[in-house]
């Protein structure tokens, strides 16, 4: 009976608007033809309209604001709010970026410490802020990889190794840096199988690329190893930073030899996913690679910050956006780091891990599997839902639909690929002990309806907006721009 | 603890349920050699008053300049319920929607953004964002490599014209994978890209040509003839455009006879805020025969099992997270709130609104233009229609002006000299809507002082 | 399924908290007899955890960003976002209101134009912005009433005058001036009976307070008789402008000859009810009483804005708040009133007015009853259910909690008391002609229910976060606040 | 048309509907000569962002002085997330819940406000907002004559250490009403009420007596005292308080044996922003003996249909709309917002945080005495335990003095002069947790200098 929100076009009547945000006409003399023949259809809605369809869609989400929301890879902890409203202050929102650093000291003040701070938390030797995602941290990271070579002439360095439980940004960005892949296994302990390493290195090999904590939810136990292998057959070694929220504070990338991490200050830093983004991935890099950092970098002379270019770094692989990345989120990870200060990032990866140990712990004695029972979790674990599957014929995605009827979202599922109907969850630490135990009692009241009557969960779920969606039809019925009626 | 809700008594109870006796324990995997027990160069914590005293103080010391530059980045008025709804938690914290069916809001959302830019560039599909005009521009080149199956040379052709920052981003980023990204030289009388040049690729194996309109300058390039060009002689186009300039110009979709293949571009103008260059939204929207090449999300409208309209997740074959190493991009996190801001904005905006805002960009722009040019002694380096910006030619250096004005609280254009030496002393200048005749005046009046005081200092008549 | 949000003292654990938002221990050298014995009992919360309940809670809410709120005698009209951010910039925030005028020029300018703008469009002479809700500006006027009379050595005149159509605040107010309440009766064509109120004047009339246009949704048609007649008697008259927002621009009770008026800025201004408040009840006066009005008034000398108090206003009733109103709200309401302009005022009239006569039209059509079936509407109109209460049993209450059902909030219920089982409608000018049909397409579906199974309405809503609730119970079994359990 | 949805063809399809040819016809019922058809002394429209230009413009002219003065109204921290979640659409634009079950939000935090102040205050129950405290003093006035049904006098003994504004509103709202309220004096030397004056009242018809813990000046008074009179006497008492200090003190339930009857104060310390007055956030509480007497609105926790629980409005038979001029008082919209974010930021703060909040306000308001009067020959006028705030006392009038300091960027203090003429030149002064030490050694320093050169101007020493 209430009303399913329709999209924003099917409100629009037209000569409608929301005008107290409509400037006065102008005369723009441009000439015919140039000029757009048609006007194009854009929503003709009052202001209240607006608000309210967005405000209504909002309340579609489930979110870390409003739910528990163990996704595993996805570090969905608290987003201070206090991050948000800071850098939102109207002088930090209306700097453009190429105004004359004199009117932003006190912007590139913040940038810097966040730097040092990056720094300090990774072991590396700088740091550069500018990719805008992890993945695009990724990107830097293997092009610097690459430059590092040429610069060595060692043209021939084209492969880069990637464990098999990698995720999937991972040889995504070794191909889109004209990388080939190696893929190694991983043991079925969760760690990289040595021996297929050492049989993927060669000439060839441009570096490879870690995880770790690895995707599987546990710490690699042979870090050092791989590294000193890697680096004996002449490659380099990258570090993705994704999982750095389990070990801040108590083990450093850089202390392990890498030459090169990404961090997700979406993640670890806590700047808020925003329903698809922004991020920032910012870089560290070690000795080696020190020459190729991305630009701009924030560089102090005297008492006096200024944007470094390539006129500074000539070796910079270059620039990886319009401006200086995501300057946004990262006065927003500075603030959550000044808050938090040197304690409290440790008590980060202390506590992240205490809630996956905990949540991993009572979800075994509650009959579920572990994918790695004999490891430590890390931040976030696996159970696999191998064995439901074949005894009630229910999977990984009957579950987390159904936990979503539950006021849960759902865990990361089949994911990583190598785990058969896996679940990987992230508790995070801001998550308190009773969250936690609900969850556990949500899952196993999920596994008696199960056990009772598996066909009811393949309908799941039944309280949300809109019962399980038809993605098949999604991409065969390809509608994904809204279009008048008749046209 | 700040953001740690564990008491006592639950550390406790937890360790005590793991089966371990301190916290530590928990660690014991990772080498002992490795592990650290402090964070040196990492400060003592403050609490949320404290930060927010000191966040206060830098902003302060930053100060609000009246802004002149575009440049790529541009001022504009941002309704208030823009950030009031895209902050609101459900938006902000939620993560990418893949439980679709608990994510309904965010899903919608990038289905109404991807039609407004679809009716925008009049193309047919769009994505939901990428990270910023830059790197989709590299994407489109990216892309328009594999769409056009039949070129093999990995050859496109940039006019100078096009934003030289995202030119610099767009080699970065598709070197790796052997792009050649040629650069067209422009008319330095015109500020505009010749269409004659391209007569001497004729015959060649051309992937693309990118054509940005407005360019770089603000002036209007003749799209037409250039997409024209590419037609005939097998190359694609993609289309660079500043999104707001698509109320009132010819949308990419229509330009020559078959409109381009993929248009991109930057879509902070609508209701992204400067803030230092980031975090902006990429936008890029092609043809449906393409759309599966394209890099980033979409969301499509489906409906549920009871026949109940919904959206999805869709074509993600396309992306790294299935298909892994052969995704069209490893484009994963985008900028998915900023992408909210935007369609709320249109939606405020409306093809009315917008076109208003448009034009007043090119009306305050003239209005500058005139200003400065009356009074000051500077002259315009391009005559021609324009949008938005303009290049303004001193009888000096730019930057030392720039400094001498930006101590008066004026933030006076970007320097061309960098990229553009050829032009002399050349400064990029915009006015957006928000600029005020008054603002113009304080502009012409501080720029006349500073222009008359240098060359009095170094005995010139201005 | 789905947990309903537990009280926040239920989700408190000793030696939790939001620790970011507390600042370092001091020493107090508090000596011990002043000294608290046990702490109070507050919740020990995460940052998180208040943050996910209260946004929670606010999803609980119907309001106008989210829903349809027809709520008459409210003007639920959309409320300006640019109203709540410019009314919030850190510098009007961070004012102490004892801070010398030196400092809020441009606060005071904006208050002072807006005591101007509010001048213009109820005609009246002046105008105080002190009053910090309608009820409040209500006392203003009635305590200004006594002070006129009192200094006219006129000590004799005790008694006000109020149309039983009036807000329960009109005789509540005049009881707390001490007034005696003299109530007079409506006509039948909502009209106030004239015969009645000469009946009622006398050497005691202190006043008259008349809300126009009434609550019965109607204009009074003799509003300068009623005028004559109570200034002949010696009295003074009191405008009741809460439902100014109908006849904005239109019509000002200044020219009515009326010596005090409330506006509830809070309604007519669109600044946000907030569930509850804060509201403003700015006061005009005619020149009568411009003596008596309430400090602080801003005055202006030359180009410098400040605070008129008991000095320059010696025959003042005095001050009504602590400091000088809800400034914020005043803030609001100027920004408001800026960005609507003259023409805009003048729209808020017309529109509200169309928006109930059409919806008032529909709903006859479709077989509802007006109350006042002869009378154009105001921006508010009202429907009575007695045939429906006669035929089906079902009363104003049901068709109310079903509404909620069907996604609108109710309209005002069983006000005025005059009229039996009746909803008083007004649905303002921000709606648009869409939702008003919805909303009769709702109201004519509940119809039918209510014919067809009377009974299911009674237990209507069924879609809400409750159903109906039990109010004798919460009235009997007072449970006002949380108690720890065994205490 | 700003805000108003409606198309030319809307209005068209309604008029005709209506059967009318124009909107002015549906003003046809008021008399012809009444109606105006223009708004001189309104100007015309301008845009938000034109509206917002202007604001800003006036914001910075107002600037952000560094705050000293208390005196009824303080700067705390006001945590990040109070503001985000108040101003939520669902909270702020929603009216006062009347139909519960689409209310229940605002519902709970009226529960959760309540109980957290009837814990503050040790007392029974808690309205869920009045005005302010000033006006809530008032109402405390009033309903202690209807809940003392023995006292015929309406008699009620206010201490001069009153805040002078609460006792000035006090006056004016209840002189209808026929109470008396009269002053006690204090003792000039300590800043407090010495009981002893209490003793020409024994035996006398008294409904109340008013105790301010801490004092206007910020002197804590001997409220166990006080009340152990009050009850003695046979009279109530009205305990005002900021409720800040009650981290610390004893609470009003506590005072004496019997405790107070009546708790009310200004809850603007919790969370809402000075903003130059108001909106602020009244509150009180009682004993549950007299909660039929108490005005405002009151939520209450209950059951559904089907046994669940929610929360509803209660005890209506009090408030105006159901018993009209019998009611408790004629209070209908309330702070409600105020109350949200009052709720919010003790959610936040807790017991332990608000403790330090208080103990900080006392440690700082130390810091800055002892600095203004060790550095700058100012001296503190009271001994005693102090809270919050400090009366000192200048060798010269306070106005020019709080004039320089503004011109200085420092908000001073309160001038006493006006209120408390028999102290001389006494300046109150406040210090919360939010300044610094810095901010305190900026203040002495400009102090000294303003002091020194008005001095050397007037040829005195300092
Ligand atoms: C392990 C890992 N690496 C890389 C990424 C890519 O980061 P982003 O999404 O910021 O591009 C992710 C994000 O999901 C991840 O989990
Ligand atoms: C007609 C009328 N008068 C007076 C009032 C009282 O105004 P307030 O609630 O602001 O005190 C109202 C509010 O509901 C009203 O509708």
């Amino acid at each position: 009976m209430k009303r399913i929100e329709p999209v924003i076009f099917d409100l629009s009547r037209s000569g409608r608007g929301a005008t107290a945000q409509h400037p006065p006409a102008a005369e723009t003399a441009i000439p015919a033809q140039f000029r757009r023949r048609r006007p194009p259809v854009l929503p003709e809605v009052s202001e209240l309209q607006a608000v309210r369809h967005y405000t209504r869609l909002s309340q579609l989400n489930y979110s870390i604001d409003t739910q528990f929301y163990p996704l595993g890879s996805c570090t969905m902890k608290y987003n201070p709010r206090a991050c948000n409203s800071l850098a939102m202050l109207p002088e930090f929102l209306g700097r453009h970026p190429l105004a004359p650093a004199a009117t932003g000291q006190g912007m590139l003040a913040c940038l810097f410490e966040l730097q040092e701070m990056l720094k300090a938390v990774t072991g590396m030797a700088a740091v550069s802020l500018t990719p805008m995602a992890g993945a695009q941290g990724e990107f830097t990271g293997v092009a610097m990889i690459r430059a590092f070579h040429r610069a060595h002439g060692d043209l021939a360095r084209n492969e880069i190794i990637v464990p098999d439980a990698a995720h999937g940004t991972n040889p995504a960005t070794a191909s889109m840096c004209g990388m080939k892949i190696r893929e190694i296994a991983s043991l079925a302990n969760g760690d990289v199988d040595l021996a297929a390493l050492d049989a993927a290195l060669s000439p060839a090999t441009a570096g490879i690329m870690l995880t770790n904590p690895s995707t599987l939810g546990v710490f690699e136990r042979r870090i050092t190893e791989i590294e000193r292998k890697v680096h004996a057959a002449g490659g380099l070694v990258y570090y993705d930073g994704a999982n750095l929220n389990a070990i801040l504070g108590k083990v450093r990338p850089g202390d392990m030899g890498f030459d090169v991490i990404h961090t997700n200050l979406h993640k670890t830093f806590s700047t808020p996913h925003g329903g698809g983004g922004p991020g920032s991935g910012a870089v560290g890099v070690g000795e080696r690679l020190l020459p190729f950092l991305p630009v701009p970098v924030v560089g102090r002379d005297g008492d006096r910050y200024r944007w470094l270019d390539e006129r500074d770094l000539p070796q910079s692989i270059g620039q990886l956006s319009g401006f200086m990345g995501n300057t946004g989120v990262l006065l927003r990870a500075y603030v959550y780091m000044r808050i938090l200060g040197a304690a409290g990032m440790r008590r980060v990866g202390e506590f992240s891990t205490l809630n996956a140990n905990y949540l991993l712990q009572r979800l075994r004695e509650a009959g579920f599997d572990a994918a790695y029972p004999e490891r430590r979790a890390s931040h976030e674990f696996i159970i696999t839902l191998r064995r439901q599957t074949r005894e009630q014929g229910v999977t990984a995605m009957d579950f987390a639909k159904r936990l979503l009827d539950y006021g849960y979202h759902a865990p990361t599922t089949y994911f990583p690929l190598l785990v058969p109907e896996c679940l990987l969850i992230e508790p995070t630490e801001t998550e308190t002990r009773e969250e936690l135990d609900g969850f556990v009692d949500a899952l196993v009241a999920i596994q008696r309806e199960a056990e009772a009557d598996a066909a009811m969960l393949k309908g799941a779920p039944y309280t949300l907006p809109v019962r399980r969606l038809d993605d098949v039809r999604a991409a065969k019925q390809l509608d994904v721009a809204w279009k008048p009626a008749g046209a | 603890m700040p953001y740690i809700p564990h008491t006592d008594e639950d550390i406790g109870a937890m360790l005590e349920r793991i089966g371990i006796r301190d916290i530590d324990e928990l660690f014991d995997e990772i080498p002992k050699e490795l592990r650290i027990d402090s964070l040196p160069g990492v400060p003592a914590a403050l609490t949320e008053m404290e930060v927010a005293r000191l966040m206060s103080e830098r902003a302060a010391q930053d100060g609000r300049p009246l802004n002149f530059i575009g440049a790529g980045a541009y001022e504009h008025h941002i309704p208030a319920p823009v950030w009031a709804i895209t902050t609101r938690g459900e938006f902000y914290s939620a993560y990418t929607p893949y439980q679709a069916e608990a994510s309904q809001g965010t899903l919608q959302v990038m289905y109404e953004f991807q039609s407004m830019i679809a009716s925008l560039t009049a193309m047919d599909v769009s994505n939901a964002s990428l990270y910023d005009g830059a790197s989709a521009l590299a994407e489109a080149c990216l892309m328009a490599v594999r769409a056009h199956r039949r070129s093999k040379s990995a050859h496109i052709l940039v006019p100078v014209t096009v934003n030289p920052a995202w030119r610099r981003v767009a080699r970065v980023i598709t070197e790796g994978q052997g792009l050649v990204l040629e650069e067209l030289p422009y008319c330095t009388e015109q500020g505009t890209t010749i269409p004659q040049v391209l007569e001497r690729y004729a015959g060649q194996d051309i992937t693309a040509l990118v054509i940005q309109q407005p360019n770089f300058f603000g002036q209007l390039e003749d799209a037409d003839a250039l997409a024209r060009w590419a037609r005939a002689n097998g190359a694609q186009v993609i289309a660079v455009t500043n999104p707001v300039s698509l109320a009132l110009l010819t949308p990419p979709g229509e330009w020559g006879e078959g409109g381009a293949d993929i248009a991109c571009g930057e879509a902070q103008p609508f209701g992204v805020p400067l803030s230092s260059g980031g975090p902006y939204v990429g936008f890029m929207a092609t043809r449906l025969e393409h759309v599966r090449q394209m890099p980033g999300r979409i969301a499509g409208r489906t409906v549920d099992l009871e026949g109940r309209t919904g959206f999805t997740l869709t074509l993600q074959a396309r992306e790294q997270h299935i298909r892994r190493g052969k995704a069209t991009s490893n484009i994963c996190t985008n900028q998915g709130l900023l992408m909210t801001a935007a369609t709320i904005y249109l939606s405020l905006l409306g093809p009315a609104g917008l076109a208003r805002v448009a034009g007043a960009c090119v009306a305050r722009t003239r209005e500058l233009v005139e200003a400065l040019t009356t009074r000051c002694g500077v002259r315009a380096a391009f005559p021609g229609p324009r949008f938005h910006e303009a290049v303004l030619l001193l009888d000096r250096p730019v930057v030392p002006v720039l400094e001498s004005l930006a101590a008066a609280g004026i933030a006076g254009g970007y320097d061309l000299a960098r990229d553009f030496p050829e032009l002399g002393h050349a400064l990029l200048v915009c006015a957006t809507e928000t600029r005020t005749s008054a603002d113009i005046e304080t502009y012409a009046r501080t720029l006349h002082r500073t222009l008359g005081r240098a060359a009095a200092a170094a005995g010139v008549r201005p």
